[in-house]
């Protein structure tokens, strides 16, 4: 089966800035993307999780696959937001079926 | 003082002190009793809508008169002004960077509304009434200490684009729903209330103890996991900053004219802090803010605090000072 | 006329009511208010079953009679021919294409048990009595129109491989809850009602309004995010469909000699539309259908309408039809 | 024996169990019917809470007596014991690996708070009372047998480091939320059960219904899915241990000298089988064991067994034994 | 710690399908999978959230890890069930532990 | 923008291994974690659903992207508890913004 390559960001944000993450994604042309709940986790602000909260709290994971000349403009629109907040980006190199979705 | 004693005491030993207690305990000693997150949230939908109708619903009972406005003024101006007072006593007190004091300041100008609803419980139990419309004080008074923790930001030099923030605070969701269940018991009045008294009234105090469960585990939890290591003067704060904040919603209450019910609630929501709310706007608004120093303040430190010892204290003070005993 | 209006006024104001309101409003204005989808499911479960329940335990009380097959035979055949009349209507007024305006027509020949629940509350805050089995009939009328579409969809053309789609459909999650429950409640009847009655009677109303302030929010999240963009006449067909179909109930209805709020039930099912157990059915068997065209119509126009407006126009007729004053 | 049908036919024609039969049937249907993960846990949080609540304002109404301290060194002794029987009729019986059966054996050693609850139930339905603190010796039932079953594996010869298993175990949030509301219960006592009563008293067997109907969902998915392909001798270990255990349940308690109710929940508690936190402590302890093993037999053979003829024949039993008259 | 070879395939797809896409994957002989909640997402078709939705809304994500080898026919087999539907098909160079589970 | 060469750890696991396998993570130095809830899924032990379940059942989901040297200590940290488990371990190439954070 034919395949095209991609890249995969996966982008852990903190949820109350979910839509502002989201906005400049799609303002930077992001055709689309995915966004997987997130239950707990660690890192250097100590450990969380996310149960028995109530309001936007916790973090996000989302995950977008892009065409490899896009990536860097993406990348410039994740920053602007995840710059001065708590997130993760991680980019992987992927193949994806249907190549003219993205 | 023996009064207080009595009241506190009684408080100490009700089910939903009970209930946060039990939550507190599991989470320090590692338990993995958990309440999942929807159900939680859940709860919280139940609990602000069920507050917001009764109180919109007494409001239609009696009539909107002259308080009603003033109380609402009343508690924007506090929500505005109890940041600053908490501001300077952190800033002289501990030793909190500038940003961090401002988010801390906030969460004390906004208010818990779980430490309103229980000290309407307190109340209840004791047959004092309280004006129905302090439902629709608590929800004026969520926002503004964000815009004055802001403004003390924002004069220490770092300015910051804030696009949309207004909005997403004024349509928070705990907000918004709050006032939309106090307008809508205010609409349907009496028979609203009938038709859904079953739900909202009577199993009230059950789901209270579940929530206070839930808190007490996510209190604990914080405690536990919190790598900030609240020092000493930052938890004499969480402790004095509420008495601080009754007085100061007292005398305001007293100017107004209050009844005891209306006073004791007025005292609560200053003395509470927010933990819903101003730190989801903190984390946009402030993201340098330390979140662990807020959120084990305020609901590890100063919810606890009210919960047991505040509310029995200025209920017993707002009797006092306006002539009513116990 | 007078009548409709009173009643219609009436229902606006009811708490159900408002609560969608305030849902649709928060959402439109991008607050951040939602109901987690956990939440959503429990409470849809919980009403499923609860309107089973009494429908059952109803069928248990009055005995079975002759009425009750025949109630059922008339709601498969509304089902099954609804559709067409959707689908001619939506081919001759909008420039939907074939596969669109058939899975559009799907939606309006199965039924909405919330808007049917909404229906039961107004009937019941009148002191109109109403088939207990009519659930049953409910129940009946969510599948045909599916097979109907999927014949329209055939006729055009494309033929297209279903395995297990039918006893896909049959078996959906909501038509065994509403057919198990009221199964229950028929084996059990009043012994069985007298038990949970504390739980599927009392708190119901206040349930059905936290509902539907979800469903609000649902509502109110797919206008705005719809890219849809509904044309005109579109939105004409979701508002007058709903008098078609109520009008075709009423007719099957008067044929089978329903009471008054029997007929009123039956042609809140032919006027309502479905949004839950056909939006999934249609993904799976006719993907190539838009989804945001039968969402947006069926939960954005339609069941607005019917709960606002049309449930007391249908409850008037229905009256009138038998004879029975408001 | 004519008393023994009776109650039978009266327990499988309650609610309760039709709900469990009606989500058991659309799980083995295949249909896609399912209960939220969140608000399954959430409902076995309400039952947990009420039911400990319960037992513990009743303790408060009664007093404390040295019964008390008897039944729960029972209960303990029970706990310890049972998974020795279990484990020796598995490994003569069936041909289940060590390991397997000393799994399997932990589960019946402790218990199914869930068929504790159908069976008080069934008690009160019957207006036979019981000793309040039978929550308290279904909470200290839970976790013995676990220790038994290492024990067991022990001696087989395979040691492994269980570093804070212990702890782990008895700290399960069942166990901490069953023994906390029991003590919240109490220390509150009828004042505190009076603020709640609306919330754990009227609505409990609704919920029970809810919570049933997802058990029975959860145990057909189990059935269905499961590879096992349980034995025909482990099926009947799945049908006869009960029998014994409630029989050496029923020995205990008359050597202790319950009431009727509470030899009959003795008895109870002694026949079921755990499926919550024995399964968990497993998957920590004895990974090796094959949990589709386990599951299934607590589950989908012993669950369903006593809920339909096991608590009629105990209840039946227990009146026998005590003297006392169906 | 020595490690395999592998593929991730990570297929967004419409919840209402996800029977069918595991069914379709098990026949193709595909061992194991993992699904994943997903929250809400954008694409072509607009954004969307599983907050407040009843009914099987919204989409599922499904991992599987498998044998390089064996990729081909796992991807005809999702393509039969995502072709005609709304669904995202992603692929991975991984390593595995364990490769005798794959 | 500038990236870092990572890797990205996925360890599916069971719940009730959940504070076992993380605890285990910290303490080989493992800076931070994700953790994402597991729905369902499917394996040489059958298909499961987390669905009406209570208890803590299931597994989930833990994702770890750490600097590429470090590899192995989280391996060995990790294999210790999935070892006698059920779990599946993957490794993917990433790309990380913000090294100074891994
Ligand atoms: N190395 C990492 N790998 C995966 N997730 C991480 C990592 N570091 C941080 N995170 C996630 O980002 C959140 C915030 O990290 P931190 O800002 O370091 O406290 C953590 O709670 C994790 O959910
Ligand atoms: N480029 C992408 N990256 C990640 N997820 C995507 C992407 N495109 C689509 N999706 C997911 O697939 C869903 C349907 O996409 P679409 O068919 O384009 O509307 C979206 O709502 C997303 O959850
Ligand atoms: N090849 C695989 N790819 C993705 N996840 C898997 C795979 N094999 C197993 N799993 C996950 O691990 C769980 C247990 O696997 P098993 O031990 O094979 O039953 C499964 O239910 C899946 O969630
Ligand atoms: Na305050
Ligand atoms: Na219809
Ligand atoms: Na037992």
């Amino acid at each position: 089966m034919e395949t095209h390559n991609a890249k995969r960001v996966e982008i852990v944000i903190e949820a109350p800035l979910e839509r502002r993450l989201t906005d400049a994604l799609e303002e930077a042309g992001v055709t689309g993307f995915t966004i997987l709940p997130v239950q707990g986790g660690s890192g250097r602000s100590g450990r969380w999780s996310r149960e028995g909260q109530i309001g936007r709290s916790g973090m996000v994971s989302v995950v977008c696959l892009i065409r490899p000349d896009r990536l860097d403009s993406l990348l410039d629109a994740a920053f602007t937001v995840v710059e001065r907040h708590i997130g993760v980006v991680s980019v992987t190199d992927a193949q994806v079926l249907r190549a003219e979705r993205f | 003082m023996g009064e207080i004693l009595t009241l506190a005491g009684e408080n100490l030993l009700s089910p939903i002190i009970l209930c946060f207690a039990l939550g507190l305990a599991a989470a320090l000693a590692r338990s993995d009793l958990s309440v999942p997150e929807a159900v939680a949230k859940g709860m919280s939908i139940y609990l602000l809508f069920a507050i917001g109708f009764k109180g919109g619903a007494a409001v239609a009972a009696n009539g909107i008169d002259a308080g009603l406005l003033m109380a609402i003024a009343a508690g924007v101006v506090l929500s505005f002004a109890l940041p600053f007072v908490a501001f300077g006593l952190l800033r002289s007190m501990t030793g909190l960077s500038r940003i961090d004091a401002a988010a801390v300041a906030a969460h004390y100008g906004s208010i818990s509304i779980v430490t309103f609803v229980a000290a309407t419980s307190v109340l209840e139990g004791r047959g004092i009434a309280a004006e129905g419309y302090m439902v629709a004080v608590a929800a004026v008074m969520e926002a503004p200490a964000i815009l004055s923790a802001l403004f003390l930001v924002a004069k220490g030099g770092s300015s910051r684009q804030q696009d949309g923030l207004m909005q997403e605070i004024l349509l928070n969701g705990s907000i918004v729903l709050l006032v939309g269940s106090f307008l809508i018991g205010a609409v349907t009045g009496a028979d609203g209330l009938a038709k859904i008294e079953s739900f909202i009234v009577s199993p009230f105090q059950g789901v209270l103890c579940l929530f206070l469960l839930d808190m007490g585990l996510v209190a604990g939890r914080g405690l536990r996991e919190s790598k900030a290591g609240l020092s000493r003067m930052t938890v004499v704060f969480g402790l004095t900053m509420p008495l601080i904040g009754a007085a100061l919603g007292a005398l305001a209450g007293l100017v107004i004219g209050l009844s005891t019910g209306g006073l004791a609630l007025l005292m609560v929501l200053s003395a509470s802090a927010s933990y819903i709310a101003v730190p989801a706007a903190m984390r946009v608004a402030l993201p340098e803010a330390n979140p662990s120093i807020y959120l084990t303040l305020s609901l590890g430190i100063t919810f606890p605090f009210n919960l047991t010892l505040g509310i029995p204290i200025y209920v017993a003070a707002a009797s006092a000072l306006t002539g009513g005993g116990l």
